[in-house]
C-alpha cells in the first residue's frame, strides 16, 4: 500500500473567487501579513503498490484536475 | 469484550457511566426494573437516547396531548394520519395526499453551520419520505442574533449555503422561510426545516413491523461514527487498551445529499412496486430509534443482527452501531417474498442494501452482535413508554412589568418625519427583502412551483392535469409570544393562515416546531404551556387540525432563553394553481387599492419599537380568529371569481411595509391616501389586515361581497403604472429605485 | 420528434426537460446513464442537476457514463446535443464543448431570472429565435462561470459560436458574459441558464425558453 | 515573503462524500488499485516574513478549518 497526495490549483490566470475571499477576509479578522492566497484541492489516495506513476498522473490529469483551468502535482508520501 | 445479556445478568452490580448518558438516577432504576436486570452497554446506549428530551418528549407530552383533546372529530376529517406518525398526513382531494412536518437543528447549526443546516433538511426529507410521500418542496424558518454581530457573519452565511447545498442537490425547490434577527438568539440561532411530499390516498405507509418472518432491510449510506457524542463514553470503556481510547467523538453529522437524492428516488420506485411493508427513517438516535419504533408500532417482535449492519469505520462496538446518527439511511420491513425485487431496485440505483433481521413472534426486540445478544427489550418501553415529567409552571415574576411597560410613551415621529421613517423601516434588517438568502435557493426545480419567496405563502402545483396544489407558509413572532405566549401563539397562527388565504388558498391544516428555553426552567415551561394552550384553542377556532410538529428545548445562552418561538406552519389547498393571486401589484391596469380589516393604535411588540426604540413591552396586537377566517373566506372568494389581482397580508412594518413590498415587486407604483392619525394607519401592526388590489371593474362587486359579509374595507388607493413612485398622500413620494436601494441593501450589506 | 433526456443518478431536472419537450409536441424519452444505446431517438438534451453529487468537479464523473460514449459519438455525427446547467458543465468535460464552468465568482449558488441576448439563431436549437432577441430564463447554478484561454474566446467570438450572452450584470463571472456556446457545426450547444424552467408564465418567468425546443422540432422536420 | 501550505482534511471518523465519489467513480473509468480516496482543501498562503507559526496555526484553526469536522496541517515551503 502506497499513500498518495494529488493537489489541484487553480491556474495561474484563472480567477480564484475563493482564495480572494480568504485572503480579503483575513485582515477583517485581524490576521495582517497574508499578501494572497489561492484555494485548490487536496487529495490523498491509498494505492496498491503495483499502480506506477505514469497510472497516477494519468488519472490526476484525466479525472481530478481539468487542465483546461487546473495545474496538478502528484507524490508519493511514506504512510 | 462486548456487553451481552449474559455477561449484564452476571454482573449486576457493575459500574455504568448512566449520569454521562443523560439519564437520572430514577430512569436509570426504572431501566433496572423493565429490564429485571443491568442494562447492557447497547441497552443503556438505546434508552439513554430514546428517553431524551429530544425523542422522548418526556417534559412536553403532557402538553402536548392538550393539540390532541382539543381537535373534534369534525377537524380530523380530513386528516390521514397525525401526531405519533413522522408527519401528518391531510386528504387534499383529487385522491391525493399530502404531508407536512417541520422540525428543528438548532444546536448542530450553531457548531457547525453548514452541516448543521443541510442534515437539518435532509432529516425532516426523509421524515416525509418514510411516509411513502414523494417529497415535494422544503422551506426554512430561521432565527439569527444581532445582524451586524461578528458571530452571525460566521453562522448566518453558513446556514443558508447549507440549506441551500442539501436541498438544491436533492432537487427539491425551496418555496419560502423566515429570515429574523433578535439579540436572543445570539448564541442559539433557530434552524428549522419544513419538507412537504404528496402521494396517492391509497399509498400511505405507516413505520410498522408487522408480519412474523418479514425480513427487517437497512438500506442507503453506511455506518460510521457519526453523531455517536455522548455515547463515546461507553466506547472509552470497553475499547481503552486494544484500539486505544477512542476520543471523544463530535456529535455533529456530515450529510451526503447525493447519496439521499438516490435514497429517494430508489425508495419511491420500491413504493410503487409495492415492495414495502413498513418504513422508517433514520434520523435521531439512529437504528436505536428506528428498530424501537418499528418494533413498538407493529404487533409482533424484531430480531436484528448488528454484526450485519454495513460500516464506515472499523471496530465499532453495538452500542455505537446502534446509536449512530449516520445520514441519509432508512429501514424497510420486507415481505420475504419481495426481498429479492427489493435489493434488484436497490442494485439499480447503486444503494447498499443489507437484511439486518426480521419480525418475529412475540415481543421482544432482540438485537444480536455475531450470534451474542446485546438487547432484550420490550420495544415499547424504549420507544413509546418512555419517561414523563410534570415540569414546574411558574409564570414569570416580571411578566406584570414587561406588560405594564408599554411603547406608548415612546416618542413618535412626527408628520414631516413619516416618509423617511417608510425608507428606514423597509431597510431595517427584520423587514428588508430576504433576497440575499433565497437567491441561494433553486425555487424552479420539478417546475411545480407556482409561488415562493417572496410571496406570501409558497405554492406547489401537486396534479398536472387538474391544476391541485398546496400553499404553505410558516411564521412567528417571538417577540409577540415573549409578551404573552398564549395570544403570541394565536397570532403566529393567524398569520401563518392569513398568508395561505392571501394566496388564494383554504387553509387546512397544521403543524408547527416548537423553540423554547429550558424545561427546567418554570418560567420557560409557563410560556410554553401557554404557547401550546394559545395554539391548540387557536387551531380549534379556526376549524383546522395540529397534524405534526417537533419541540426544541434548551435553546438558550447561560440561562437566558430564546424569545418563545413557536413557528407555526399553515397547509392550505387550491384546486386550481392557475387561479393563484400573487403578491406583486400592478397585473392588470388602473387597479384599486383596497385595505381589508381594521387599524387599531396597536404597538406592543413591534418592529417599530425594536428598531428604532429597542424596546419590548405592553401587549401584543389583538388577535379575533372569527375575522381572519373571514378574511380567508373572502380572499378564497375573490380568487374565485377573478375579482383579486394581488393581495399581500400585513404583519411586522404594518401598512407602509406592505405597500412598499407590493410596489417593488410588482415594479409599479402607487397612490395612497391612509386616514387617520398617519403613524397609527402606516406602522401599527393590528393583525387580520390584509392589502388587496382588485381590477377597476371588479371593485364594486368585491366590495359588496365585503359588505355584506360585514368585512371591514377600506379604499386605500390606487395602482399607478405611470409613476415610479409610491406617494402617500399629503406627504410626498417615495422613489421606487429608492425604495428598492433601501430595501434590497441591507443584507448585502451586512453579508456580502 | 423523439427526443432521449438523460437521467444521471443526480440528475434533477430531468422531468423538467421531459416536460419541455412534450410542450414542444415532442416525445421524450427517458435515457438511463448506464445505457448503451441512444434508442433512435432524433437528438439529446443532457438535463441540469448534481450528477454523482457534482463532488469532484460538476460533470467530471457524469462524462464517463457509458451513454455519454453514446452521446459524443452522435453529437460528432451532427444529432442535435443540449446540455443546461450541469449538461452543459457534462458537454465541456467531455470535450463537446470548449471551455469549462468555475465557481461563480461570488461564491454562492445564484437563482434569479436573468435576461439572454440570442446571439446566433442559425444553431438546432435557436431557429425560433430573433438574432439579439432578448429572453428571461431562470439562472440556478453555483459554478456557472465560463471561463477558456484566450484563443477559444477568440474563437468562439469570430465565428459567432456565442449563443447566449448575459444581459445586465454579470450572475458569475463569465468569460465575455457568455451563458451558453455552440460546436462548430451548430448542432451541440450548451447553456448554464434553464429554458426547460421557462415554458410557462405559471411556473416560470416567462415562456421564453420553449423556443429553443421549438427550433429543434424545426431542426428535426428538416433533416 | 514565505510561501505556506495549508492543507485541510476532513477528519477520519467524518464522512467525506467527495473522496467516496471519486473512490466509486475510478474502478468505473478503469483505474483499479485505488483503495481510498479522501478530499481535502489545499491552499497556498504568500505571507510577511514576520506572521509567526502561531499566527499560521491560528489562522489554519480559526479560518481555514472547522476544527469540529476537519483536520489541519501548516508547512512553509520553498518559495
Ligand atoms: N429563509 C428563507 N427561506 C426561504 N424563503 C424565505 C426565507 N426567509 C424569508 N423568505 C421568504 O421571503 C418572503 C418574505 O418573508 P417574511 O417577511 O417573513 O414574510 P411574511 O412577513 O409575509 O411572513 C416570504 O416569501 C418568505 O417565504
Ligand atoms: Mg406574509
Amino acid at each position: 500500500m502506497a499513500r498518495v497526495v494529488v493537489d489541484v490549483m487553480p491556474k495561474p490566470e484563472i480567477l480564484d473567487p475563493q482564495g480572494q475571499a480568504v485572503a480579503n477576509a483575513l485582515p477583517r479578522l485581524g490576521f495582517d501579513g497574508v499578501t494572497a492566497v489561492r484555494q485548490g484541492k487536496h487529495f490523498e489516495l491509498e494505492v496498491a503498490d503495483d499502480v506506477d506513476d505514469a497510472t497516477l498522473a494519468k488519472i490526476a490529469e484525466t479525472f481530478l484536475a481539468n487542465p483546461v483551468i487546473e495545474d496538478w502535482t502528484v507524490r508519493r508520501v511514506e504512510a | 469484550m462486548i456487553d451481552t445479556v449474559k455477561n449484564a445478568e452476571a454482573t449486576p452490580d457493575q459500574e455504568q457511566p448512566y449520569k454521562e448518558l443523560g439519564l437520572k438516577d430514577d430512569e436509570y432504576a426504572r431501566i433496572k426494573e423493565i429490564l429485571k436486570r443491568r442494562p447492557t452497554d447497547a441497552e443503556l446506549a438505546m434508552y439513554s437516547v430514546m428517553w431524551s428530551e429530544h425523542c422522548s418528549y418526556k417534559s412536553s407530552k403532557v402538553h402536548l396531548k392538550y393539540f390532541g383533546d382539543t381537535t373534534t372529530d369534525e377537524m380530523r376529517g380530513k386528516m390521514l394520519a397525525g401526531i405519533g406518525e413522522n408527519a401528518g398526513v391531510v386528504d387534499v382531494g383529487d385522491g391525493w395526499a399530502v404531508t407536512f412536518k417541520v422540525e428543528s437543528h438548532n444546536h448542530p447549526s450553531y457548531v457547525e453551520p453548514y452541516q448543521g443546516a443541510a442534515t437539518g433538511v435532509g432529516g425532516i426529507v426523509r421524515d416525509i419520505l418514510a411516509m411513502g410521500a414523494r417529497p415535494l418542496a422544503v422551506m426554512d424558518p430561521l432565527r439569527f442574533g444581532r445582524p451586524d454581530a461578528e458571530d452571525t457573519k460566521r453562522v448566518l452565511p453558513g446556514i443558508v449555503a447549507g440549506v441551500g447545498g442539501y436541498g438544491n442537490c436533492l432537487g427539491l425547490p425551496n418555496i419560502g422561510g423566515e429570515v429574523v434577527f433578535d439579540e436572543s438568539y445570539q448564541g442559539n440561532p433557530l434552524v428549522n426545516a419544513l419538507c412537504v411530499g404528496a402521494m396517492r390516498v391509497e399509498d400511505l405507509h405507516l413505520a410498522h413491523a408487522s408480519g412474523t418472518g418479514n425480513k427487517v432491510i437497512l438500506y442507503g449510506a453506511r455506518t460510521g461514527l457519526d453523531g455517536i457524542g455522548g455515547v463515546s463514553v461507553l466506547a472509552s470503556e470497553t475499547f481503552d487498551d486494544t484500539a486505544g481510547k477512542r476520543k471523544k467523538l463530535p456529535s455533529v453529522q456530515v450529510g451526503d445529499p447525493f447519496t439521499e437524492k438516490v435514497l429517494i428516488e430508489c425508495s419511491l420506485e420500491l413504493f410503487e412496486k409495492g415492495l414495502v411493508a413498513g418504513i422508517q427513517d433514520l434520523g435521531g438516535a439512529g437504528l436505536s430509534c428506528a428498530t424501537s419504533e418499528l418494533a413498538s408500532a407493529g404487533d409482533s417482535g424484531m430480531h436484528v443482527r448488528l454484526d450485519r449492519v454495513p460500516l464506515r469505520a472499523t471496530g465499532m462496538t453495538p452500542a455505537e452501531i446502534l446509536s449512530s446518527e449516520s445520514q441519509e439511511r432508512m429501514c424497510a420491513v420486507v415481505e420475504p417474498a419481495n426481498v429479492e425485487a427489493f435489493m434488484e431496485v436497490c442494485a439499480k440505483w447503486d444503494v447498499i442494501a443489507t437484511e439486518i433481521g426480521e419480525v418475529t413472534e412475540g415481543d421482544r426486540l432482540v438485537i444480536t452482535y455475531h450470534d451474542e445478544v446485546v438487547v432484550d427489550v420490550p420495544p415499547r418501553t424504549v420507544a413509546h413508554e418512555g419517561p414523563v415529567y410534570h415540569r414546574p409552571i411558574q409564570r414569570p415574576a416580571d411578566q406584570d412589568e414587561l406588560q405594564a411597560n408599554t411603547p406608548d410613551s415612546l416618542p413618535r415621529p412626527g408628520r414631516d418625519e413619516l416618509l423617511a421613517l417608510v425608507k428606514t423601516m423597509a431597510a431595517s434588517p427584520n423587514l428588508a427583502s430576504k433576497k440575499w438568502v433565497t437567491q441561494q435557493y433553486d425555487r424552479y426545480v420539478r417546475g411545480g412551483t407556482v409561488l415562493a419567496q417572496p410571496s406570501d405563502s409558497g405554492m406547489i402545483r401537486i396534479d398536472e392535469e387538474t391544476g391541485r396544489g398546496v400553499a404553505l407558509s410558516t411564521d412567528c413572532n417571538g417577540r409577540y409570544t415573549l409578551l404573552d405566549p398564549y395570544e403570541g401563539a394565536k397570532l403566529a397562527l393567524a398569520e401563518a393562515y392569513r398568508n395561505v388565504a392571501a394566496t388564494g388558498a383554504t387553509p387546512v391544516a397544521v403543524t408547527n416546531c416548537l423553540n423554547f428555553g429550558s424545561p427546567e426552567d418554570p418560567a420557560v415551561m409557563w410560556q410554553f404551556e401557554q404557547a401550546v394552550k394559545g395554539l391548540a384553542d387557536g387551531c380549534a377556532e379556526l376549524g383546522i387540525p395540529v397534524t405534526g410538529g417537533n419541540v426544541s428545548f434548551y435553546n438558550q445562552t447561560g440561562s437566558t432563553a430564546i424569545l418563545p418561538t413557536p413557528v407555526v406552519g399553515v397547509l392550505g389547498v387550491i384546486d386550481d394553481v392557475r387561479r393563484r393571486i400573487p403578491t406583486g401589484i400592478g397585473a392588470e391596469a388602473g387597479e384599486t387599492l383596497l385595505l381589508l380589516g381594521e387599524t387599531h393604535d396597536e404597538f406592543g411588540g413591534s418592529e417599530w419599537a425594536h428598531h428604532v426604540h429597542g424596546h419590548l413591552g405592553g401587549r401584543p396586537p389583538k388577535v379575533d380568529l372569527a375575522r381572519e377566517k373571514l378574511l380567508g373566506e373572502i380572499l378564497v372568494a375573490g380568487s374565485r371569481d377573478g375579482m383579486v389581482s394581488a393581495a399581500h397580508d400585513l404583519s411586522e412594518g404594518g401598512l407602509a411595509q406592505a405597500l412598499v413590498e407590493t410596489c417593488l415587486i410588482g415594479e409599479v407604483g402607487a397612490r395612497v391616501f391612509p386616514e387617520g392619525d398617519l403613524f397609527t394607519s402606516l406602522f401599527s401592526e393590528s393583525a387580520g389586515r390584509v392589502l388587496v388590489a382588485v381590477p377597476r371593474t371588479e371593485e364594486q362587486r368585491f366590495t359588496d361581497m365585503c359588505t355584506a359579509r360585514r368585512l371591514p374595507w377600506r379604499k386605500i388607493g390606487v395602482v399607478d403604472p405611470e409613476s415610479n413612485a409610491l406617494e402617500v398622500q399629503g406627504l410626498g413620494e417615495l422613489p421606487l429605485d429608492e425604495l428598492r436601494e433601501a430595501w434590497e441593501g441591507t443584507l448585502p450589506a451586512l453579508f456580502d | 420528434m423523439r427526443v432521449g433526456v438523460i437521467t444521471f443518478p443526480g440528475s434533477l431536472d430531468d422531468v423538467d426537460a421531459q416536460r419541455a419537450v412534450r410542450y414542444a409536441d415532442g416525445e421524450a424519452v427517458p435515457l438511463w446513464h448506464g445505457d448503451h444505446d441512444l434508442k433512435g431517438v432524433d437528438a439529446v438534451v443532457v438535463p441540469g442537476g448534481f450528477s454523482y453529487g457534482d463532488y469532484l468537479r460538476c460533470g467530471a464523473i457524469a462524462r464517463f457514463a457509458p451513454v455519454m460514449q453514446e452521446v459524443i459519438e452522435a453529437a460528432n455525427k451532427g444529432m442535435p446535443v443540449l446540455g443546461i446547467c450541469n449538461g452543459f458543465q457534462i458537454l465541456a468535460e467531455a470535450h463537446l464543448l470548449p471551455g469549462a464552468l468555475t465557481r461563480n465568482h461570488k461564491l454562492h449558488f445564484v437563482c434569479r431570472d436573468q435576461w439572454l441576448a440570442v446571439e446566433n439563431n442559425t444553431t438546432a436549437w435557436t431557429t425560433r429565435y430573433d438574432r439579439n432577441a432578448e429572453i428571461l430564463v431562470p439562472l440556478k447554478s453555483g459554478e456557472g462561470g465560463y471561463q477558456a484561454d484566450e484563443d477559444t474566446l477568440k474563437e468562439l467570438e469570430d465565428n459567432g459560436r456565442v449563443v447566449f450572452r448575459y444581459v445586465g450584470d454579470n450572475p458569475n463571472g463569465s468569460r465575455n458574459n457568455i451563458a451558453g456556446i455552440t460546436n462548430a457545426r451548430g448542432n451541440v450547444v450548451g447553456l448554464m441558464p434553464h429554458p426547460e424552467h421557462a415554458i410557462d408564465a405559471l411556473t416560470g418567468p416567462t415562456d421564453d425558453g420553449l423556443g429553443m425546443f421549438l427550433s429543434l422540432l424545426d431542426t428535426v422536420v428538416k433533416a
